[in-house]
């Protein structure tokens, strides 16, 4: 393979010496980050930290999406933003924030919610994609179009003291194929009846500050792996935690892909052609919000 | 046959339930059947257990887990073990999770 | 409590008012968090995530013990250090930088190593201690200190593809004292006779930061449960986290205070009187480094 | 009588063990003995299981296991559970981590 064993530079050996050296990482591994990029959908208290530590391993390309500006009350958990940056774009002072750590990135700036119109030019060619939204409309879409593209989806969510994170479209990280993984919708064929929000329910910063590490981490195995695909097992599935349970982290079983499934199942409704023509609106009316 | 378990609530099903997160529960079929299932399970939960009126918070249709909860029987998606028709076994953990979407 | 009945600016409730709505904080919570103090030792891996955190929740005074200065190997873990930090001391790069998120926290720079000369003079009066350091030198000294000062005592540490995260001194959020809760020396008797350090054995950034949030969590937690204790219940002792694992996060039960504990034992020869005599570096001399 | 348990390493001491983080192994007791203790396991692992020569970084004074290594029965502390002495019972899990110093 030509790009490992491409060089890296004496700058990049100094900075990145201390991951290198961990065996599941390594030199290859290494190489393989520089190479790679990620997508991140949602800048928020789930993106900012995913976006620190991606930028901060050296992953050679980071999309961010978002269409939202810095506000007072996001500064608490949306850590990359400082107070200079209240009513910047989100995109364009994450970018700023980071390019201060490492300008060696190429950093790629959507400011515009991802509709389904772009979604599938915007997330083609990544090799990992991060969903850091919050709404169920934009993690059905980012389920489908990952699962149309055969890309990788790390997908978070986190409310009050809790947070949930799901693997999806891969069972093995050393795979380049779903195999029997299931898609977003495979988990979820029916989207909630009821739905809280952040600005409803409130957030714990190093909660929802958790979860988006944890998605920086499996987009890192998911993309070192296949330099030491015999250190790399299965995907973890599905993580539950529950930062006020005397068990605070759960590793849970979920199902497989489903033959039924809309988007993966035997006979699929939503496929590259169909794509354009799905209500994600419709489809997710939530008839009322959950009273807290 | 009288089945002890533990139940447990999260993602904000706890407040439902009078804030409890964990219950201690022991199950007693009733006259017709030697077992409990999950669906018996539902119900008595919602007619005993739960403190908040709000039941559609929970399930839909009398007695249906509403969609965006997920049931976790032993750590495992229900749908694996056969979802509302699983037969209960003495110190089964089935925990109720709300999915979350914030972000 | 004059201090609870305290009222909050319209700024702080715009800023807090999110995490504010989780009813284990609420505004109780915040008021503490305003008028609490956490002592950080280390602003390394551990430490970097964990100030931006706290600094973010509103803790009123936060103190930072380090003594080293940022460089270019630092960067890709200890994320709040930029490329134009290179050089500086750690403290006052940190500083500067929690203050362009919020300047209405009280900093405190010690930009030294923690010896037994100060350390009681530095750790009294700070209501919950962070253990981000990386010998176990240091980990003994502060748990010695935190457990004759009776101040919770969160320690974390990191290496490779793991991390461990320990609270000490408290079994109950709630409580104000040890109750049979361990110290340092209570779970760890005997020093290792084999050491790594992340410089020897390398480090993933997502790892250790995932270590310094949740220090952060736990601390936040401790002060919060004052306002609340009813919804709060056990620390959770030891929290074991690999993250190659297919179970990656356990919950340990750890041993309880130990009557043979020579700090918090029946007959402790570690006091505050002696306290200055013992030997750290004697006690803790290892014979080899583990060869990797 | 023969155990069957799962036998974990972590915080590095898996490289003494040619790699492997989980090793399942059953116990056969020797000739005098009813039944495995951890310290029958300790000896076991190192005259049978280990691939690194440097014993020292697991045992210490022939087979008791060396300071800076946690002992994990269950997940729970070997101190609460007897050290050295506890019996082990069919499906155990013990896990042996190295304690980390690294921030
Ligand atoms: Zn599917
Ligand atoms: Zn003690």
């Amino acid at each position: 393979d030509h790009a490992v064993n491409a060089e890296l530079s004496l700058t990049e050996y100094t900075r990145y010496g201390r991951q290198m050296l961990v065996r599941e990482l390594g030199k290859r591994g290494q190489i393989l980050l520089r190479k790679s990029s990620v997508l991140v959908v949602g800048a928020g208290g789930l993106g900012c930290p995913a976006l620190l530590y991606l930028s901060g391993a050296g992953i050679g390309k980071l999309g961010i999406v978002d269409h939202d500006v810095v506000s007072l009350s996001n500064l608490p958990r949306q850590t990359l933003y400082s107070v200079s940056a209240i009513g910047m774009l989100k995109v364009d002072a994450a970018i700023s924030e980071l390019r201060r750590r490492n300008s060696e990135i190429e950093y790629v700036a959507y400011p515009f919610a991802l509709t389904s119109d772009e979604a599938l030019r915007v997330v083609d060619g990544y090799d990992v994609v991060l969903d850091c939204t919050d709404t169920p409309m934009s993690r059905y879409l980012l389920g489908d179009v990952t699962r149309i593209l055969n890309i990788p989806l790390i997908s978070a969510s986190a409310l009050r003291t809790e947070a949930q994170l799901l693997v999806l479209n891969r069972s093995q990280y050393a795979s380049t194929g779903p195999g029997d993984a299931p898609c977003y919708r495979c988990v979820f064929p029916t989207p909630p009846s009821h739905v809280d929000a952040c600005s409803d329910a409130g957030i714990l910063g190093p909660v929802v500050g958790t979860a988006g590490l944890l998605q920086a981490l499996e987009a890192i195995k998911i993309i070192a792996a296949a330099a030491h695909p015999e250190l790399y097992g299965a995907t973890p599935g599905m993580l539950l935690f529950n930062s006020m349970s005397d068990r605070p982290f759960r590793t849970i079983r979920t199902r497989r892909r489903q033959s039924s499934c809309k988007t993966c199942g035997d006979n699929p409704s939503i496929t590259k052609r169909t794509f354009n023509e799905y209500n994600y609106t419709e489809f997710c009316h939530i008839s009322e919000t959950y009273p807290v | 046959m009288t089945v002890p378990l533990t139940v447990e609530f999260s993602g904000g099903l706890e407040i439902l339930f009078g804030g409890e997160r964990t219950l201690n529960i022991t199950l007693r079929p009733s006259d017709k059947q030697a077992s409990s299932t999950i669906a018996d399970l539902v119900k008595y939960l919602c007619d005993e257990r739960m403190t908040d009126k709000r039941k559609e918070l929970f399930v839909i249709e009398e007695y249906h887990v509403r969609p965006g909860i997920l049931v976790l029987i032993n750590d495992a998606d229900w749908e694996l073990e056969g979802e509302e028709e699983y037969v209960i076994q003495s110190g089964d953990q089935i925990l109720f999770a709300s999915t979350l979407h914030g972000g």
